[in-house]
């Protein structure tokens, strides 16, 4: 190679730990999550073996609770919240924007450190003896009566906290700041509207977390009660501030997914995202009113019935934005010239996946249903989809999109498209049986469980396994093409947007002249060919 | 590598690098409002529970103490925004002066809080280290002092972290202040203005109510 | 009827729960006829504008108004028509009747407790008549708990700290789940039961066979005079204490100038946090309860009270 | 040569917010019933904008400082207004 790019400046370790360059900070998160994933998913995996007959024969019900509180407090704030926004998001924001850098390369280095202690807290609490009040943190059992590592846990999640909230101020400061010339906010690609949002809600949502989770630790550690009914405290207290964070935490999970979609469905239809403004907008509307919906979580709780009405109905508008988007990717594909890429299948799945999670979030948004629905396995199956069926899928996606950028390397397109289809299938396999469950009145977190539900629990962990086999798929193909694929060309997809137009991988800084912008995003000519943003 | 730069090569001047800086400081800014906004609702939740309990509770702090350091935050208040206002390098000995002077003030205000504490503490008032409150309004007195505890210790932990940055200052200024030092401050300053305004309303919410009636 | 036609779904069993199951075939129809339409026309386009395919692609069109109102306003007509159908089929969830059954449950780590008036108790079962409103009247002794019936689409949290009510009915006899819906726990998910309803002939015969206990209004009253109640609120006491003859069920005026209807939640209160809610014109001298008797016994005394009320002071 | 002395704004602000102590204190005395609660916080936000108008420098900032320092209370303001709401409308 003739030129150095940002891997090749320098081999040390120093070097990598005491990086500025949002690049390699990227590249570390990556290998964080990807080690965080991998925990979460054994905990996950256990579980469903456990549950795939109706008596606890495998582990005991200590044990059991203490996994299903670990996959979700790792899934969670480990993996869900960090993935797109702190890898991808961290690698393309500044490329997109025709920057050098985010604004603050130091603080992107810190919020690593800080991620990764409470990342370390909260992995020695769970080896220490584990967690068994599950990620929500309930009070009176999480403050009173849980005989487990609360302290530490929400300790490394307190930690883990500030460093979404220095990512959250990075990529809003950087979007605000360091566009490239000509770069107006409507020029922007809408994985940095959806990215923007979502560092809205972190910054916002993330510190009624970090006060809620020092008042649990208060209340454990010196015995007041906050939270506490002997003296008049109020639990449900507890649970609107948790989900005043919790709830909007949804959207960061699913904002930056939807992002990555548009990047991939205008690619790969080669045409202009339909309804660009609707769209963009729509990323800020589900950020501002997902703040209003959180009582949601609490039609049964004994929240009072005006509170009620009013998070359903809230709920049922944050849905609109999102109709919006699904509806604008569809009529995107409209007489485009549409190419089946392994990311262009994931984008595909994702659109079938998270309308389905969607469209079920309305049965739980429905105060008469909810009663019923809530508490069982239809919001597990529920969430889920969008969680997994939506924000994984979308996080694959794009991390084979920008895999060639990334590494510099092309992957096996076979292997990548083998991989999606299988996780498309094992995932559906897994979590469909689990509406019917719920429907069925099957509660959440049951260790034990009637054996007229275990037909769909055998199929849910029969597609479990299918799924974890396509999971760990493209840990080979692609750690495989990382060190020995073929090199990749600097645009392999024939893609507009600025980060596309500097070499593969970039060099130090990004760019070898400051881009100067002069249209918009997603052109292509009447030949389908890409007009780049800055041509 | 070339020599250092002014600034860094994501931004394109000096200005640009200045005011995104301040921009970043708005944001965090607005991050603390929300920690102490957790604090406040549940303040509020209970105050409308345990009316007559959060009054007499506030009527069991002290309010001297808590007048004098709101008096005492809002002057060192002032001496920073008149240590920014005068910033440059001919005039740094005053910048230093006067930083060093709200620096001094804010550790008054640490002082005087904790002798609040200690009294607090001799009137059994700490609740999970040594609570006795006896009579109707217990519940309502407990709540309102853990909410009181939690909520100035945060206030006094931000004023630790104010000082040190303020301390720094003023030992920078001393020295060899330089234009890119203006930021520094200004961004320091935004902050200690921030935790002087949620001691505005601390003092409002923990040591007025209650105080008209017995 | 249509409910047959889904396959594994047993239908609900109370009155509420027809509403809420057509409800769910309502939700389901409307996101079938959506999933549908945009299966439909992604497959569409795939097929028809796949790269191989020639096919006409003049004329593309990036942005329509006409659209984006169109589906938008769509969406939000749809999704408002959903919310007025659950909030109504909700507000008739939570009517509460006339002339209930009150059956008392306690829920702790890991067991529900139920007792019926007659004193009749019942551990993770609760025996109930057919077609007759019962009314749970619900309280936590640790964590939170949650009561739910599938079969009958009903559930409601039991927070420590305050009593919940929640009216059920059951239209077939039978036996049915009970579950804790609300994580508690090591055994949480141990903590199931059965409710089963009965013909109400079958249904007094059953209390009837029950171990022969005192009523709790009975037991309330031993309590009563156990813990010193009656000391100051008997009859003919030095201490200036209000009667609670005929007090249960009536308004009660407070020495702020408001008024509260002494029901469960007033009198529990009033054991627990005496001095929260003073009856005008008395001192308020009685001592907090709080800690000294259990959920057990306080419902108890809530029964004796509340046995008291046809009784004139 | 550089002005050493204070602007008059900032003293002006510093001696207001003093001022403004006073009046709240004297004011908690006096009974007002649930007034007192209202002129508290009322006093406080005036103080608060002062602070943030004059040592904040906000009145020379534009418009997007201003938008990220509103942000801050606006949310909270949703936090307090959905958050109470649910203990002000129980039966």
């Amino acid at each position: 190679m003739s030129e150095t790019n940002y891997l090749t400046t320098d081999y040390t370790l120093r070097s990598w730990f005491l990086t500025t360059d949002h690049k390699r900070i990227a590249i570390l998160y990556f290998a964080s999550l990807i080690f965080f994933f991998f925990i979460g998913g054994a905990a996950a995996t256990v579980i469903r073996i456990e549950l795939a007959t109706p008596q606890g024969d495998l582990v005991s019900s200590d044990t059991y609770n203490r996994l299903f509180t670990m996959h979700g407090i790792i899934m969670v704030w480990f993996f869900l919240i960090p993935s797109i926004p702190n890898t991808l998001g961290n690698f393309i924001v500044p490329l997109m924007i025709g920057a050098r850098d985010l604004a603050f390369p130091r603080l992107n280095l810190m919020s690593w450190y800080i991620f990764m202690l409470g990342g370390c807290t909260t992995l020695f609490a769970i080896f220490a003896g584990g967690i068994d009040t599950g990620w929500t943190f309930y009070t009176p059992f999480s403050t009173l009566y849980s005989n487990s590592y609360v302290i530490l846990a929400a300790a490394g999640v307190f930690i883990a906290g500030f460093s979404s909230i220095l990512t959250g101020l990075n990529f809003i400061v950087s979007i605000h700041r360091l566009r490239a010339p000509g770069l107006t906010w409507y020029r922007l690609p809408l994985f940095l509207w959806s990215l923007y949002a979502t560092s809205v809600i972190l910054v916002l949502a993330t510190p009624v977390l970090a006060i809620t989770l020092l008042l649990i630790a208060t209340e454990r550690f010196f015995g007041v009660g906050i939270f506490d009914p002997r003296i008049g405290g109020d639990p449900l207290l507890f649970q609107h501030l948790f989900w005043f964070y919790s709830h909007p935490a949804v959207y960061i999970m699913i904002l930056p997914g939807m992002g990555v979609i548009n990047e991939l469905i205008s690619c790969f239809s080669r045409k202009e995202v339909f309804g660009y403004k609707f769209v963009a907008w729509a990323s800020l509307a589900i950020a501002a009113v997902g703040f209003l919906v959180w009582g949601h979580h609490m039609f049964v709780s004994g929240q009072s019935l005006v509170a009620s009405l009013v998070f359903s109905f809230m709920s049922f508008i944050v849905a609109v934005p999102s109709a919006i988007k699904v509806f604008n990717w569809t009529a995107t594909l409209h007489k485009g010239l549409l190419r089946f890429d392994a990311p262009m299948l994931y984008a595909l799945g994702f659109i079938g996946l998270f309308t389905i999670g969607g469209l079920t979030g309305l049965f739980l948004a429905c105060l008469a249903y909810d009663v019923h629905a809530t508490d069982t396995y239809f919001v597990v199956a529920h969430f889920h989809y969008i969680m997994v069926g939506g924000m994984v899928t979308a996080y694959f996606g794009g991390l084979h999109y920008w895999w060639p950028k990334i590494t510099g390397r092309l992957y096996s397109e076979h292997w990548a498209r083998a991989a999606a289809v299988l996780i498309f299938f094992g995932f559906n396999l897994t979590f469909f049986p689990q509406f019917i469950l719920g429907a069925e009145g099957m509660p959440r977190r049951y260790h034990i469980y009637p054996p007229e539900f275990q037909v769909w629990n055998v199929l849910s962990s029969g597609g479990a396994a299918i799924l974890a086999l396509a999971y760990l798929m493209p840990l080979f193909y692609l750690g495989y093409s990382a060190f020995f694929g073929p090199r990749a060309p600097a645009n392999p997809w024939d893609a507009p947007g600025l980060e596309w137009q500097t070499s593969s991988p970039p060099p130090e800084h990004n760019f070898a002249t400051q881009p100067v912008v002069t249209r918009k995003p997603y052109q292509y000519n009447r030949n389908f060919q890409a007009e780049p943003q800055n041509a | 590598m070339p020599e250092r730069a002014a600034f860094a090569p994501q931004y394109a001047s000096v200005p640009h690098r200045d005011n995104t800086a301040e921009l970043g400081m708005w944001v965090f800014i607005a991050t603390e409002v929300l920690l102490f906004g957790g604090l406040i609702l549940a303040y509020f939740v209970y105050r409308h529970a345990f009316l007559q309990g959060f009054a007499e509770g506030s009527r069991h702090t002290d309010i001297v103490i808590g007048t004098t350091n709101t008096a005492v935050l809002l002057t060192s208040s002032f001496l920073v925004a008149w240590a920014v206002e005068v910033f440059s390098p001919d005039t740094a000995r005053l910048s230093a002066w006067l930083l060093t002077g709200a620096a001094c003030l804010g550790l008054f205000f640490i002082v005087l809080k904790g002798i609040e504490y200690s009294k607090e503490y001799d009137e059994h008032l700490v609740p999970g280290v040594d609570f006795q409150f006896a009579g109707p309004l217990a519940n309502g007195v407990q709540l309102f002092f853990i909410f009181y505890f939690v909520a100035t210790a945060i206030h006094a932990l931000h004023m630790l972290i104010g000082i040190c940055l303020l301390t720094t200052l003023a030992a920078i200024c001393r020295k060899a202040p330089t234009a890119r030092h203006h930021t520094a401050l200004h961004s320091a300053a935004l902050y200690w203005h921030f935790v002087d305004v949620v001691w505005i309303f601390l003092f409002a919410l923990i040591y007025l109510p209650g105080r008209s009636s017995s | 009827m249509w409910r047959q036609w889904i396959p594994f779904w047993q239908p609900g069993l109370s009155p509420q729960s027809g509403d809420v199951d057509l409800l769910f075939a309502g939700l389901l129809i409307a996101s079938a006829v959506v999933l549908g339409l945009l299966f439909f026309l992604l497959t569409l386009f795939c097929v028809r504008y796949r790269s191989g395919n020639q096919t006409d692609r003049e004329h593309r069109v990036a942005k329509s108004w006409h659209w984006e109102v169109g589906w938008t306003a769509a969406s939000l007509v749809g999704f408002l028509g959903l919310f007025v159908w659950g909030a109504s089929v909700y507000f008739e969830m939570y009517k509460t009747p006339a002339d209930e059954l009150d059956v008392f449950v306690v829920a702790k780590q890991w067991m529900w407790k139920t007792q019926h008036p007659g004193g009749q108790a019942e551990i993770n079962a609760l025996h109930v008549p057919v077609k007759r409103p019962v009314r749970l009247v619900m309280a936590s002794q640790d964590v939170i708990h949650s009561f739910f019936i599938p079969a009958l689409r009903l559930k409601h949290d039991v927070v420590p700290g305050r009593y919940q009510d929640l009216e059920i009915e059951v239209d077939r006899p039978g036996q049915y789940h009970l579950f804790c819906a609300e994580y508690c726990g090591t055994d949480h998910s141990g903590m199931i039961g059965e409710i089963v309803a009965m013909e109400p002939a079958d249904f007094s015969n059953w209390l009837a066979q029950q171990a022969p206990s005192s009523p709790l209004a009975a037991e309330g009253g031993a309590l009563f005079r156990e813990l010193g109640c009656s000391g100051c609120h008997g009859n003919g006491s030095k201490v200036r204490a209000p009667p609670l003859e005929g007090v249960y069920g009536r308004p009660v005026p407070l020495s702020d100038g408001s008024t509260v209807i002494a029901d469960d939640k007033y009198i529990r209160d009033s054991i627990l946090l005496p001095r929260s809610q003073i009856v005008a014109s008395y001192e308020p001298l009685m001592p907090s309860f709080e800690g000294k008797v259990s959920e057990d016994q306080l419902l108890r005394l809530v029964m004796y009270i509340k046995s008291l009320a046809g009784r004139s002071s | 040569m550089t002005e050493r002395r204070p602007p008059l704004p900032l003293v002006g602000a510093w001696l207001g917010l003093l001022a403004l102590l006073a009046l709240t204190v004297t004011l908690a005395y006096v009974p007002l019933g649930a007034g007192n609660a209202i002129v508290a916080l009322s006093i406080g936000t005036i103080k608060a904008g002062l602070v943030a108008a004059i040592f904040m420098e906000l009145r020379h900032r534009s418009g997007l400082t201003l938008v990220f320092a509103g942000a801050g209370l606006f949310w909270l303001g949703i936090l307090l207004w959905l958050g109470l709401m649910d203990f002000m409308t129980r039966t």
